[in-house]
């Protein structure tokens, strides 16, 4: 009998599978996975799909990890359904699994919209290994030259930068009327469309897809109002949406994720989510919601497995960011970027030649959110900033310097924040 | 005559006591010092016998060394004008081959003149007579002035000088003795051993590193010290120390030979207390280098080592009978089977004390 | 584990931590060599903040609960079992650049030609890190947590 | 005219092959002698504002740095040498006084240089100190000229023994006040004294509130300025030291200026913060030997008789009569601080020129107190210029009890003696209240180098009194007779006490 058992194979499971075994050395841990490959690591596909990453080195970290840390791994099975009375899961080949302790880390999946045309040839979501492998074939099978990407969020972009990569002309075509709308502003989604147009990519934004062409195999795009792309790949990356099903049809509280507390448990007990499915707290806007990006599903499954394992410890809240680099430009964004509300004050900086954009974004003196692109080597401190909500009315003069750093701060939060590791300040 | 005298070296030291008081012939110091010959060169002996004089035993003793009868003469006009003159003669020798072109050697009993003294102490009145003549006669040497004791000494091997002097002739409850190895000195008669003060008498092996700390701080109590030689440091020290300042032998070895401050601190209180404020205020008088010393004085000997024991000294015991000595070989010579032999430690006296004294 | 203890009252601001540290991870370790010959110039893992007269060094804390390695999206960031220090292995680095954003002291950079990051890694195999033997003023000291 | 200007005296050598641009040197120099051009990506440096203190040739990783003395020079003249002409021209500009730092630095005659010791040969044995224990534990302050005790064996000890200062070795830490000196400076010197046995001294400049737990092992001073004397004060300290005068400019005041007196010093003197420190060339209540009477008695009222009162007085013509006249005005110690010691800050004219060397005070003091039969009344601790443990057991030798080290205490801490510690911007952090400068002297290393100059000098003296065959610095103490001069005149041997070269015992 498994006593951990954790559906998903992904950054949630692997976060629970290393904060299991900091205190539980033996506790039989099962992970079931509906994917055929072990454990990899899912964000490196475009880098796969880029060759910038070799096949076999999709392992995520060290390819031991599981060996290593006694876990079981059930591929290529689907868990059908949850017995929370019986605590024991059933998979899609009848078997029946049971456990003390289950983790659903399941993560969501693409949204495929539902026009005409989508299910060509050619036509491809892209959050999986498979997917990228099918994608990979296809482009050789069939001398790719052009491609549409549908969606200018972060999966459409990096995977529109891998297939520039592969010498594909691209077109992205965005519904917003700018790239990366949810998390950047204006000013940071100009800097990087331009890097993506100095690329040769295309952009096309305030339009969608209205219908998806070709005989027996994709031949272009017919957007809204009739524009057509020609092109032999089509790339859906809309958004994607979270499986959560199988905690729907077990009595579990699902909203559009399944919300959970503060030690990342379902409302039943023993039952614990994770990662992309899970509703957890966010500091920033004061609620609970999905925040779908990897630090915050390995946190939080390290968290659901610290509690399953029996130490008790509190997820404290995140908030949305995020980390990509596009076409050569890097970019951090944190938190509330460009609030349209009043009461925000934002310090801006922007360096026409060198392309450095530095945004910040406060209330009441506190800093709620920021931007960094072509220059981010110390966002994390503003990172910590805002999860500490420092007041930084003193130094917030300082806070665009190039120099900015821990030596601004005010002692007592320097203090504060190198307790425990080694800093006499 | 030539006062710069430097005694360095080996040499042979012999001390001898009959507690009870019992006199005997001064042949067994002879005797005694003549078997550690190898221990000498030839360039100076001598001789301290306690209790000698008992005719004269309340008269201050003055041996003198006279270059010339001009010297004589100033030293016994001084002598007379402080001291009534109880005797004065030649002191008796015989001829021995070995001994040659001796001073002229000649004693004094004397009683300090009261009207001179006035009320002063006697001691040190007599201290300044002897400070006087040895230092401002040309050609007069003073070598003994305590009472009822002498000290008899002059170049030549030991065992000659006190053949030299008759001292097989003479009989007394305690005796010193020494043979000199100097190293770098030509020999003068008044730098040979015993050095002596008032009853003090000092027979000395070794040299003393801190000669010129001890010289100095003498100084600053009023001594001077006109031979340059470890042996009269000494002997001032001990005058100081057990004489004006009153201090038992165990606490002169104290001073002469203090502990290590690690060995004071590991003593109980009351005896840490006082080691440590002897080292503080006699830091002056710590005898540093190898020494080994016999003092006689009017109650008794006492030997002595350095702090660390670089110098050798035996002692013995048989009966009332105390003998300390550079080499047993010295103590078997006159004392065939001694009761207890045994090595003292660095700085720990050995006190042979005339029966009914204190000191 | 043993880490890397910043007195900040000690660090007169000679920025030869950064050199050394720089130089440590440079192809030639040499100096002058490193300075005067290597391109690209050799990026220090540690750096130093200036402000009036105050001053530090400062480098990767090496964190007991390390939000650089949930980050990772690709494993490179781990914790070596031996040292304890938090380690990245360059070869699996994409460049994605989470660490960054996650690390509370700013600590982790860009490095080689911008495409891995760069930091601390307390320059394992070493008696000592660089800094921390370079440092005139013991500013820096290595010392068992 | 053109502006008649010394030329500078140093000049920086870079060796550009291995300068690798890394600008330490042009952040430390608070002179401000490197730049870095970054257009031309090279470092240059302005000579003429260089003090030649060596800091950025220390701190250079590559060693890419010499400062060297200018080869810039004038007509070879015996008796207008550069530094005449140089003087002659800043004054002329300036219209004041040369200031200067450290000790006199002119080529008067350093005796110690002129003295030899003694070793050991056959007639009796030098002593191994790595086998034999060596003393040299010291005890500062009055002692009895004898010990009373109950019986002649009695175990009473009946003679009160004055207050002491135990020292584990002739050496103490001279006087140097915070403002001349860092805060870190003065912790480094509290620190090792109290770690190694010895003692420290706080100058003029009161006794930081810090420092109150390094009491045990500080010796407080009480100068004319009277800053940050308090009954407290005295009672923290192990002993007191009235300073009438100081070796480097005796009878000169001090002058810390208003901008060293920062927040912190301000308090630990009691005056305010950023006006001048001034301490008046002569204490205002100190116009006779019977006054300094007074004050060494008034002190001694304050702390109860419990600590031992010294006076410290310049070595001057007269100094043995006058350190006569302090013991009986009933001094524990007394303090001989000769024209090499350092300071500060003073005019150059009389740290050059005022004085005399402290060897020959040392050797007429001891001699006039012995022959006054009061050595023992007051131990005498002698300052000015110690530079090695030879100096030290020379100075023991000739009979002072102690020696007092500061310039030596500073080098070990970094100080190169570029004598500008009157400018305020020492780079070493020592002779400077900048906070950007202070920091450099981190009072950990500086404590663990001033232990290990204690102990190397310690055992140095060990080796040297072992080859002497002693093994208790009492045994050395005024031991004249370990001592013989080299080339010097027959007065000069006679005030030294000591015989010539090739004269036996």
């Amino acid at each position: 009998m498994a006593k951990y058992l954790i559906v998903g194979n992904s950054a949630a499971a692997v976060g629970a599978v290393g904060s299991i075994r900091q205190v539980d050395k033996d506790g039989k841990i099962v992970v079931v996975s509906n994917e055929t490959h072990s454990l990899y690591s899912r964000p490196l596909i475009t880098y796969l799909l880029a060759g910038q990453v070799d096949k076999n080195k999709m392992s995520y970290g060290d390819p031991m990890f599981y060996r290593k840390n006694d876990v079981e791994e059930i591929l290529g099975k689907e868990v059908v359904a949850v017995h929370p009375a019986e605590k024991k899961v059933i998979l899609n080949n009848g078997a029946a699994l049971p456990y003390q302790k289950l983790l659903l880390a399941t993560g969501g999946r693409p949204i495929v919209p539902q026009v005409e045309g989508k299910d060509l040839p050619g036509v491809f979501t892209f959050t999986t290994l498979d997917d990228a492998k099918k994608v990979d074939e296809f482009i050789k099978k069939n001398e790719v030259k052009s491609a549409v990407v549908v969606g200018g969020g972060l999966i459409g972009l990096k995977t529109a930068e891998a297939l520039i990569a592969r010498g594909i002309k691209v077109t992205i075509v965005e519904l917003a009327d700018r790239i990366l709308s949810a998390t950047f502003d204006r000013k940071a989604s100009e800097i990087v469309e331009t890097a993506l147009r100095e690329r040769g990519c295309e952009l096309i934004t305030k339009n969608t897809v209205w219908k998806v062409t070709g005989r027996g195999v994709v031949k272009k795009v017919v957007l809204q109002g009739g524009v057509e792309v020609d092109c032999q790949l089509v790339i859906f990356a809309i958004g994607v949406m979270p499986n959560t099903e199988l905690a729907k049809s077990a009595g579990i509280e699902v909203r559009k994720g399944i919300p959970v507390d503060d030690r990342m448990q379902t409302n039943i007990p023993d039952i614990y989510a994770a990662g992309d499915v899970a509703e957890a707290y966010d500091m920033l806007m004061s609620t609970k919601r999905q925040i779908a990006i990897w630090p915050n599903a390995y946190a939080q499954g390290s968290i659901a497995g610290s509690n399953m394992a029996g130490d008790a410890k509190n997820y404290d809240g995140s908030f949305a960011m995020n980390a990509v680099e596009i076409c050569g430009v890097p970019t951090i964004s944190i938190g509330l970027t460009d609030p349209q509300e009043a009461g925000y004050e934002v310090l801006e900086q922007y360096g026409k030649e060198s392309m450095v954009y530095k945004k910040i974004v406060l209330k009441d003196d506190v800093i709620v959110g920021a931007i960094f692109i072509n220059k981010i080597d110390r966002a994390g401190v503003f990172r910590a900033l805002i999860k500490s909500k420092t007041n930084v009315g003193i130094f917030k003069a300082d806070l665009l310097r190039d120099d900015f750093g821990f030596v601004w701060l005010p002692e007592t939060f320097r203090k504060h924040m190198v307790v425990g590791e080694g800093t006499e300040v | 005559m030539r006062r710069m005298e430097v005694d360095r070296g080996g040499c042979s030291l012999f001390g001898m006591i009959d507690e009870s008081g019992d006199r005997f012939s001064g042949a067994q110091a002879i005797n005694a010092i003549a078997k550690m010959q190898d221990r000498e060169n030839g360039l100076g002996g001598g001789f301290a016998g306690y209790g000698i004089y008992p005719e004269f035993k309340d008269c201050h003793a003055f041996h003198l060394l006279y270059d010339n009868e001009k010297a004589k003469e100033y030293t016994e006009i001084c002598l007379d004008e402080n001291y009534s003159i109880e005797r004065a003669e030649p002191i008796p020798t015989r001829k021995v081959p070995a001994i040659k072109n001796p001073p002229l050697l000649w004693r004094y009993f004397l009683t300090v003149k009261e009207t001179k003294a006035n009320g002063a102490d006697i001691g040190d009145f007599v201290v300044n007579t002897v400070m006087k003549i040895n230092g401002e006669v040309d050609g007069a040497f003073v070598i003994s002035s305590g009472k009822n004791m002498g000290i008899f000494k002059g170049v030549g091997f030991a065992g000659e000088v006190g053949k030299f002097f008759r001292l097989d002739e003479y009989e007394g409850h305690a005796w010193t003795a020494h043979g000199r190895f100097p190293t770098n000195t030509v020999g003068w008669w008044g730098g040979a051993h015993p050095f002596g003060l008032l009853d003090w008498s000092v027979v000395h092996n070794g040299e003393i590193s801190s000669y010129g700390t001890n010289k100095r701080y003498l100084e600053s109590f009023g001594y001077r010290c006109t031979l340059f030689t470890d042996t009269e440091v000494i002997a001032y020290l001990f005058d100081l120390l057990a004489r004006k300042h009153g201090f038992g032998f165990d606490t002169v070895g104290r001073i002469l030979a203090a502990p290590f401050w690690d060995e004071i601190e590991r003593l109980p209180e009351k005896e840490r207390e006082i080691c440590k404020a002897l080292r503080m205020a006699y830091g002056g008088a710590l005898v540093n280098g190898p020494f080994a010393v016999v003092v006689g004085h009017s109650n008794g000997i006492v030997g002595i080592n350095d702090r660390i024991k670089l110098r050798p000294l035996v002692a013995a015991r048989k009966g009332s009978m105390l003998y300390m000595s550079s080499e047993e070989s010295g103590i078997r010579e006159v004392c065939q089977s001694p009761g207890k032999v045994w090595m003292p430690e660095a700085g720990e006296p050995v006190v042979g004390r005339l029966e009914g004294t204190h000191g | 584990m043993k880490k890397i203890r910043i007195r900040e009252k000690y660090c007169m601001g000679c920025r030869l931590c950064e050199i050394y540290c720089a130089v440590q991870h440079s192809k030639s370790k040499d100096l002058v060599k490193a300075y005067r010959g290597e391109y690209p110039k050799p990026v220090p893992r540690i750096l130093v903040e200036e402000k009036d007269y105050l001053s530090f060094a400062i480098q990767c804390r090496h964190c007991e609960d390390a939000p650089c390695i949930g980050a990772c999206i690709t494993g490179a960031m781990s914790r070596d079992p031996k040292s304890g220090a938090v380690l990245c292995d360059e070869n699996k680095c994409v460049g994605c650049w989470m660490c960054i954003m996650m690390c509370p002291f700013g600590v982790i950079g860009r490095g080689k030609e911008k495409k891995v990051i760069s930091k601390c890694d307390l320059c394992v195999g070493e008696k000592e890190p660089a800094c921390v033997k370079n440092c005139p003023n013991e500013a820096l000291v290595l010392e068992e947590e | 005219m053109v502006k008649s200007t010394p030329p500078f005296g140093f000049a920086i050598k870079r060796d550009d092959e291995k300068c690798i641009r890394c600008q330490a040197c042009a952040r430390m120099c608070s002179n401000d002698v490197h730049a870095y051009d970054a257009e031309k990506d090279i470092i240059v440096s302005d000579s003429t504002k260089c003090v030649g203190c060596h800091f950025c040739e220390a701190i250079c990783p590559t060693s890419a740095l010499t400062v060297e003395r200018t080869q810039s020079q004038y007509r070879e003249n015996f008796n207008w040498t550069a530094e005449v002409i140089n003087d002659i021209k800043s004054q002329a500009g300036s219209g004041g006084v040369i200031l200067t730092g450290m000790g006199c630095d002119k080529p008067y005659t350093n005796y110690w240089d002129r003295i030899v010791l003694n070793a050991s040969q056959v007639t009796n044995p030098s002593i191994d100190p790595l086998r034999e224990p060596m003393e040299l534990k010291t005890f500062i302050g009055r002692k009895p000229d004898r010990i009373e005790m109950g019986s002649p064996e009695g175990p009473k000890l009946e003679t009160e023994i004055p207050h002491q200062l135990e020292l584990e070795a002739p050496i103490m830490f001279s006087a140097m006040s915070y403002g001349s000196i860092s805060y870190n400076a003065c912790f480094a010197l509290a620190r090792a004294a109290s770690d190694f046995g010895t003692f420290w001294n706080t100058g003029e400049g009161g006794l930081h509130r810090d420092f109150y737990r390094y009491g045990p092992r500080t010796i407080v001073q009480v100068a004319s300025g009277r800053f940050g004397v308090t009954r407290e004060y005295l009672n923290t300290g192990a002993a007191i030291e009235i300073k009438i005068g100081q070796g480097a400019k005796p009878g000169i005041g001090g002058h810390l200026p208003g901008e060293k007196v920062t927040e912190p010093i301000s308090e630990t003197r009691m005056i305010p913060a950023g006006t001048d420190a001034l301490s008046p060339a002569p204490h205002h209540d100190i116009y006779s030997i019977e006054d300094l009477r007074q004050l060494i008695y008034a002190l001694k009222e304050a702390t109860r008789y419990r600590k031992p009162v010294g006076v410290k007085i310049a070595a001057v013509h007269n100094v043995a009569p006058i350190s006569s006249g302090i013991v009986r005005a009933g001094a524990d110690f007394i303090v001989i601080d000769g024209m090499r010691g350092g300071t500060g800050a003073a005019p150059k004219v009389t740290r050059d020129n005022v004085g005399i060397p402290i060897e020959i005070a040392t050797a007429v003091v001891d001699s006039r107190l012995r022959e006054e039969g009061i050595r023992n009344q007051a131990s005498l601790v002698v300052a000015g210029g110690f530079r090695k443990s030879s100096d030290v057991i020379k100075a023991i030798a000739l009979g002072a009890d102690a020696v007092y080290v500061a310039t030596s205490a500073l080098v070990a801490m970094g100080c190169t003696i570029c004598q500008k510690c009157y400018t305020g911007k020492c780079n070493w952090g020592i002779a400077t209240q900048d906070p950007y400068l202070t920091k450099r002297l981190n009072p950990e290393i500086a404590t663990r180098r001033l232990k290990n100059l204690l102990r190397a000098w310690s055992l140095e003296i060990k080796e040297m009194m072992g080859g002497m065959g002693i093994n208790a610095i009492e045994s050395l103490r005024g031991n004249r007779e370990q001592l013989r001069g080299v080339g010097l005149s027959e007065m000069e041997l006679k005030m030294l006490g000591i015989k010539s070269v090739g004269e036996a015992w």
